[in-house]
């Protein structure tokens, strides 16, 4: 073994050990606590959680590569409620009417075609004006959610579809349509990150730009794409998720970019590009939904949950910060 | 069915953002815990419909013998609702209902009927009006809650529908969002008073983003402004006190919450329940604000 | 001279304030070595982005063969067969020594996919030729400098090159390695690649390039053979007069002990290391990359903790924990890496500057900024650097002036103990013997003086006892005379005096 | 020496271009409504934008140390329900002190983590803004905050009061850039936040005790976003606990329209300012000319990219960036 591999190890994996800890810990917590006669370990509950986590899973995959090109992207919440309003308003269009229950493929690809169409805004315009990707999606988290607000004022926008519902309630070999989803991504984004050519870009433009643009890279297109792919995935997030609810508020997906950030940097990406992988990134999604439903399943009310999760994100990253601390031979800077 | 105990789950909106839920929470958690037959679990969505969604998922994982949910979209609920009612465990829906695709899965709605809280502001500004003797040429303008939320769009509904219908000749010049908020709304009503030097009536959907309007109004030295809110705050009947603020819509979330629990325990026990389980928001106004407590919230 | 490679005429290039490049040409010929010279900000690296595509010139064309050349970026530079292989580190850090020589070529399979065992492949084969002590799948993050140094040379080796842009090359390179370099050089030419070849260090210069083009003040100064001239005339051409290089460091007296280290070690950098700097004396350190002098030098500064051993200053032992610490105490560090130890590149000439004393200029609550100014004016004077002034940004100036802005930031705080790290890397040979007269004159003064170098005629030259390291420890300490070549170099590679007898 | 040559506008657009963007927006917005450009309508936006502008002057503290602070908004709930709270318990003036310790307390934590931890301040920030939000619904248990006597407090100076025919809030936020601005630009702690924003490692070998400064740029934010608690606080007499939420966005979108850096080491409070009345006489001209919230949204969207573009663009001298 190389020297420094075990650290390395350690390192990525300290958001699994993290998991390990808090599984213990909602374990031991609810049997004293919870009112539930079910064990939080239960294989079910666990089968849920993940069908729970796919909602911000997929996006913060998507994130995963956004951020490791040395971007990040604001803007997921709102472009998940634009693809759901899509998803669920085009529906019911007469022009689609003929089609029956088609329209359901067809409006997947529509809603799926306006994310990638806002993501690529997005990076078009990072490419273009050279303005700073949080700025840049600061502005769309506010313009795009104007937008969900100017097309139907602030009333929800609903298609209840129940064929739609079945088919986003169905198990397959055990696993629920949005697991299902949620697991074909990561593994596809895995693929896209550590096996291509644009994959690798990405990673050698987040870390050294400048280098990048000496070696030949074209780095404004790989900005694009990138935005691009993680506009496609909020929304296959929105598509996944709003086919079994039906209904979308304009509201919808606040904050989301705030969670997946968070379960990005939990999953070891580093905020200024060049470094992180989609499967630490997995790992933090895992982390945070079972932090919630684990405060859920032991009783904390609301102040608590909002104080325990703030403090526990402050402590991975300490405890992350001791882990990779290389002894005290390390330069003090 | 031999319980001896009844575990009711409650899925929230999004307490702490407002007084009102925060308060809720705390009756609901009081009235669960000063009866011994009741076991609660009490979570929050957050605001977040996905969140309320995996909620259900968990309480009905978790096997509660009821369910009471305070929908953050009621329609996005309803395929989770249908959840808990495959399951065999009675959903209850509070404060604001769910559409009525879904009202085969529930078994009864209880809370405020927010509609008719927007149609009887609309009423409380007219009676005021022409009481004043302006109902003829009062324009009004309108500060709604957070965009998006079924109580601010249905209070909203219901102002401007019934307003024409009462004072047919009055005009609501200019609706914006005051998000809930007072010192947005104090903003909206500063740029509404630069904008038009006629202004009569306020209607803001909740108190504290009237008593935001009539704050921007005193600092402006505006007065003879009839402001009109709904669920009277503290902070509102004070106003209304102070002669400052004319009148609002009484409604307590601890009965709100107690309402929401009783009807969850009659279900439990089979007992009949009406469908629509609407506890009364009568209105209240400087007139007739002594026969009402000062609000706790 | 249509059977050049590479011809440029005419080229301009301006940037606010600066007239970088005023109408240069000259040409480069099929296996030819092509030197340009010039004094620190004279406009040759300028040039060669202009070359690389990075920089658009204002005036002027580039030809290559026959045919006019546009290059709007370094994509296009690069597809038609120039490489460029920059000053200043171009890599990235996190990704692997075989990701990096061939960033923005990956080899490919179907599906965009990354053909790894190909790229291993190639990259073996080039690192073999290297000679270089890692492999293919190092994170080049984990390299010292000079390996880094070595990995974007690699990077000439991908491409069917027709010319090849070393712009200091060996700045961070020690003896060996640049062997490695002149060979793979050597190689280059003998395929027919043109090389421009940009150094400070004439010994090289007259080593391998067939003809030498100079710059001064961005204007072209002429093209001499290399074999018709020498360094006195060639340095005339730069800086247009006569260079008195003669040896200046005339025996003074010693005074007391400045800095005593006994036994000192820090973890695996560095085992049991003592030795003595004197008032008036400059010591030098010589080893090879890895040998452990900069983790000293970052000990006695309070950058590191030292796992065992003494640090006495004017006979008190004392504990530094932290660079404010060491400054108070009268110690100044000239940093390897001017790009990230030195310099904030996005402030201007003057802060940089004074910024280790910002607390004492104060006028008031407010930093003195006539004082800084004068402090500025001063040491732009005596280091000679050329910049339009003090408010100019770090950043854009030249590599060498960048250089003299630290030393100048340094020798401005009057310090006790002067520890300068490769304090010529990238300085021509002008304000070369500048330094190297002033590093004596400070000796003189009174001040002890530490000197890290990787040029042996650096260390022999200012240098009044050398210490000699090897892998984390000292082999031996020469005093000025008995050292020799020979013994230095037997010392630095880890022979023993009685092996070597 | 008449002549203007055309790299002299381009230095003045480069220094100057977010001032001549501020300028272009309130001649548009008067020719759509004239009652923009009356003296009331301004006091009325300045005074309302003192709040947020408050906490954008220490916000860039921070985001010129290169770090960022999401915090302020959950924090700013924070010191005006505890203001509040204290107020009719132990008094206006020790409601003051313990208000300002408290807040103080908590931006001392949090430079302690970024600081001398060295942890990363987004996520940081992020964890407290959660954080505090919870210690604040704990605190208040949820309910509003309202002082009992409204009338016969001087506490409502701080929000109400007018000296000179100025609101007092404006006073406040006009002191106090003018007091932070010559702090950053000429004492030795400012050009310390500069440097080690710019290049923390070469700070640290400068001398410079990096985490110290962090530390410090915190506990300075803390102390501004106090104030806009206090001025909160004193202008409604009563408050929720959401107060301040959402507003670390704004504050963070106001400090980089003002064109500080997020990579750190760029920035100044004058245009910070400027910043903050941008965004403040966006809101209130598109209020008056009557175009819909959601209408404000894709304005505020447009502007913040075109300003900052502009920005930058009149630096590199291209409109376009230079990237491949
Ligand atoms: N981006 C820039 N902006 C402004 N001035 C610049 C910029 N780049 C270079 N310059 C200026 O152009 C001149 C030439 O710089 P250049 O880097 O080409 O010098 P050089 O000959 O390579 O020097 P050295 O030997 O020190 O590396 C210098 O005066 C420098 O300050
Ligand atoms: N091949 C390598 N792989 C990993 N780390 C290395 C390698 N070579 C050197 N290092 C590390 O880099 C550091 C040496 O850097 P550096 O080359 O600056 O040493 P030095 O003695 O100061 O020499 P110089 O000043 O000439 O560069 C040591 O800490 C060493 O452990
Ligand atoms: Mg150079
Ligand atoms: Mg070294």
């Amino acid at each position: 073994m190389k020297p420094g591999t075990l650290s390395k190890a350690l390192k990525s994996g300290a958001i699994w050990g993290f998991i390990v800890l808090e599984l213990i810990f909602f374990s031991i917590a609810g049997e004293f606590l919870s009112l539930s006669d079910k064990a939080f370990m239960d294989w079910e509950n666990m089968l849920l959680l993940l069908k729970q986590s796919a909602p911000i899973g997929i996006i913060a995959i998507g994130m995963t590569i956004v951020m490791v090109n040395g971007n990040i992207d604001l803007s997921v919440g709102a472009t998940y409620a634009i693809a759901a309003i899509v998803l669920l308003d085009s529906m019911t269009w007469p022009i689609f009417a003929g089609l029956g229950d088609w329209v359901i493929p067809v409006s997947w690809l529509l809603a799926l075609a306006v994310g990638t169409v806002l993501g690529a805004i997005n990076g078009l315009i990072v490419w273009k004006t050279g303005v700073d990707a949080f700025i840049v999606t600061l502005g769309a988290m506010l313009g795009y959610r104007g937008i969900v607000f100017m097309f139907n004022g602030e009333q929800p926008t609903s298609h209840l579809n129940w064929t739609l519902v079945d088919f986003a309630e169905a198990e397959f070999l055990g696993l629920a349509t949005a697991s299902w989803f949620l697991l074909v991504v990561t593994v596809a984004i895995w693929f896209l990150m550590t096996k291509t050519v644009h994959g690798r870009n990405a990673y050698a433009i987040g870390d050294n730009r400048e280098a990048a643009v000496n070696a030949g890279i074209r780095v404004g297109p790989h900005i694009m794409i990138n935005f691009a792919i993680i506009g496609f995935l909020a929304a296959l997030s929105a598509v996944v998720f709003y086919s079994e609810s039906g209904s979308v508020n304009p509201n919808d997906g606040q904050l989301y970019e705030l969670w997946v950030i968070t379960a990005v940097v939990l999953g070891g990406t580093k905020i200024t590009g060049g470094a992180g992988s989609v499967i630490g990134t997995f790992g933090g999604v895992i982390a945070i939904q079972l932090l919630r439903k684990g405060l859920g399943h032991i009783g904390a009310d609301t102040s608590t949950v909002n104080l325990v999760i703030g403090l526990i994100l402050i402590v991975v990253l300490i405890l992350d910060r001791q882990l990779n601390v290389k002894g005290k031979e390390e330069l003090k800077v | 069915d031999g319980h001896s105990v009844m575990k009711i789950g409650i899925t929230q909106n999004n307490v702490g953002v407002d007084s009102y839920q925060t308060t809720y929470e705390k009756a609901f958690i009081a009235a669960a815990e000063g009866n011994d037959k009741i076991e609660s679990v009490v979570l929050d969505a957050g605001g977040d419909v996905a969140r309320q969604i995996a909620q259900m998922e968990d309480l009905i994982q978790q096997e509660v013998d009821a369910i009471i949910i305070w929908p953050t979209n009621g329609e996005a609920v309803i395929p989770a609702v249908r959840k808990a009612h495959q399951a065999g465990i009675p959903v209850i829906v509070t404060n604001s209902n769910i559409a009525e695709a879904g009202f085969d899965f529930v078994k009864s709605f209880s809370g405020p009927d927010n509609i008719t809280q927007g149609a009887r502001s609309a009423e409380i500004m007219c009676d005021k009006f022409k009481d004043v003797g302006i109902e003829n040429e009062a324009q009004v303008v309108h500060i709604t809650g957070q965009p998006g939320y079924t109580t601010a769009i249905e209070r909203a509904k219901g102002f401007e529908d019934r307003l024409p219908e009462v004072c047919p000749n009055v005009t609501i010049v200019d609706t914006q969002p005051g998000d809930w908020n007072r010192e947005k709304s104090q903003q909206v009503m500063e740029a509404f008073l630069v904008k038009y030097d006629d202004i009569d009536g306020v209607y803001a959907g909740d108190d504290n983003m009237g008593v935001g309007a009539l704050n921007a109004a005193k600092a402006a030295g505006r007065d003879g402004i009839v402001f009109v809110g709904a669920t009277n705050f503290a902070v509102g009947y004070e106003a209304m006190a102070a002669g400052e603020y004319w009148g609002s819509i009484y409604q307590s979330p601890v009965d709100d919450a107690e309402a929401a629990l009783k009807t969850a325990m009659d279900v439990l026990s089979g007992k009949d329940v009406p469908f629509l389980n609407y506890f009364d928001t009568p209105k209240i106004t400087q007139d007739n604000m002594g026969d009402y407590t000062k609000p706790v919230f | 001279m249509t059977d050049s490679v590479l011809r440029l005429e005419g080229i301009v290039k301006t940037f606010p304030g600066v007239r970088a490049l005023d109408g240069v040409s000259f040409s480069v010929m099929p296996g030819e070595v092509h030197a340009l010279m010039g004094e620190n900000g004279a406009g040759k690296s300028t040039l060669m982005k202009v070359l690389g595509g990075i920089y658009q010139p204002d005036e002027g064309d580039i030809y290559m063969g026959d045919a006019k050349a546009v290059m709007a970026g370094p994509l296009e530079a690069k597809a038609k067969g120039i490489v460029f292989i920059h000053q200043e580190l171009s890599l990235a850090e996190e990704l692997s020594v075989a990701e990096n020589i061939y960033l923005g070529e990956l080899p490919r399979k179907s599906f965009g996919r990354v053909d790894w065992p190909r790229l291993a492949d190639n990259t073996n084969t080039i690192l073999q030729k290297l000679n270089v002590g890692f492999d293919a799948a190092t994170r080049v993050g984990d390299l010292s400098i000079a390996n880094q140094q070595m990995v974007e040379i690699a990077r000439a080796l991908t491409v069917d090159a027709k010319a090849v842009i070393f712009d200091e090359p060996t700045a961070s390179l020690t003896d060996a390695e640049k062997s490695v370099l002149f060979d793979v050089i050597a190689d280059l030419k003998a395929d027919g690649v043109g090389i421009i070849y940009i150094s400070h260090r004439m010994e090289e210069i007259f080593k391998i390039t067939d003809r030498i083009s100079v710059l001064r003040d961005g204007q072209y100064q002429g093209t001499v053979n290399t074999s018709e001239s020498n360094e006195e005339s060639v340095t005339q051409m730069m800086i247009g007069r006569k260079l008195d290089l003669s040896r200046n460091a005339a025996h003074h007296d010693l005074g007391d002990v400045a800095l005593d280290v006994r036994g000192l070690s820090c973890g695996k950098l560095y085992r049991d290391i003592s030795f003595e700097v004197r008032r008036g004396e400059v010591v030098g350190f010589y080893g090879l990359v890895g040998a452990g002098r900069t983790e000293i030098a970052e000990t006695l500064f309070g950058l590191r903790d030292p796992s065992a051993g003494q640090i006495l200053l004017n006979g008190e032992e004392v504990r530094i924990t932290s660079p404010a610490d060491a400054i108070a105490r009268g110690i100044s560090l000239v940093p390897e890496d001017r790009k990230g130890q030195g310099l904030v590149l996005g402030m201007n000439c003057r802060d940089n500057m004074t910024l280790p004393q910002v607390d004492d200029l104060k006028a008031g609550p407010f930093v003195a900024e006539g004082a800084e100014i004068a402090i500025f004016d001063q040491y732009r004077d005596r280091l000679d650097i050329r910049t339009p002034g003090w408010k100019q940004q770090a950043g854009n100036l030249s590599g060498g002036n960048q250089q003299k802005i630290v030393i100048g930031k340094w020798l401005s705080m009057h310090p006790n103990v002067l520890i300068v790290d490769e304090p010529t890397r990238g300085i021509d040979v002008g304000s070369k013997s500048e330094i190297h007269k002033l590093l004596r004159e400070l000796a003189a003064q009174g001040y002890a003086v530490m000197v890290i170098s990787s040029e042996m005629p650096e260390v022999l030259h200012v240098s009044d006892r050398i210490v000699a390291m090897y892998s984390g420890q000292i082999m031996r300490t020469f005093t000025s005379e008995e050292v020799t070549e020979d013994n230095l170099i037997q010392a630095i590679s880890g022979i023993t005096p009685g092996q070597a007898a | 020496m008449a002549t203007v040559t055309k790299q002299q506008v381009g230095n003045v657009l480069a220094k100057q271009g977010i001032l001549i963007a501020f300028v272009a927006f309130m001649i548009a917005f008067t020719i759509a409504n004239p009652k923009f450009l009356t003296p009331d309508n301004i006091l009325s936006v300045v005074r309302s934008s003192a709040i947020l502008g408050v906490m954008a002057l220490g916000v860039t503290f921070v985001v010129i140390s290169g770090n960022l602070d999401l915090s302020v908004g959950s924090m700013m709930s924070f010191s005006t329900i505890v203001v509040l709270d204290l107020h009719d318990k132990i008094g206006p003036a020790m409601a003051i002190l313990a208000m300002f310790a408290m807040t103080l307390a908590l931006g001392a934590f949090i430079g302690f983590l970024v600081g001398y931890l060295k942890l990363n301040s987004l996520i940081v920030t992020l964890g407290m803004l959660s954080a505090i939000h919870g210690l604040t619904l704990t605190y208040s248990g949820g309910k509003n905050m309202d002082i009992a006597d409204k009338e016969g407090t001087w506490f409502s100076v701080f929000g109400q009061g007018t000296a000179l025919g100025i609101p007092v809030p404006i006073l406040i936020f006009v002191a106090l850039a003018a007091f932070l601005g010559l702090m950053l630009s000429k004492t030795p702690f400012g050009r310390k936040v500069y440097a080690v924003g710019g290049n923390g490692t070469a700070a640290t070998f400068s001398g410079i005790r990096r985490a110290r400064t962090v530390f410090l740029c915190y506990v300075m934010s803390a102390a501004c976003v106090a104030t806009a608690g206090l001025i909160q606080a004193s202008r409604s007499l009563g408050s929720q606990n959401t107060v301040g939420q959402g507003l670390e966005l704004e504050v963070l979108a106001a400090v980089i329209l003002g064109g500080a850096s997020l990579l750190g080491g760029s920035g100044t409070i004058f245009k910070t300012v400027i910043g903050v009345l941008i965004l403040g006489f966006i809101q209130n001209g598109l209020l008056l000319i009557g175009l819909q919230f959601y209408v404000q949204f894709i304005v505020t969207w447009v502007i913040i990219i075109l300003a900052v573009w502009l920005d930058i663009a009149a630096k590199r001298g291209k409109l376009w960036s230079p990237i491949a």
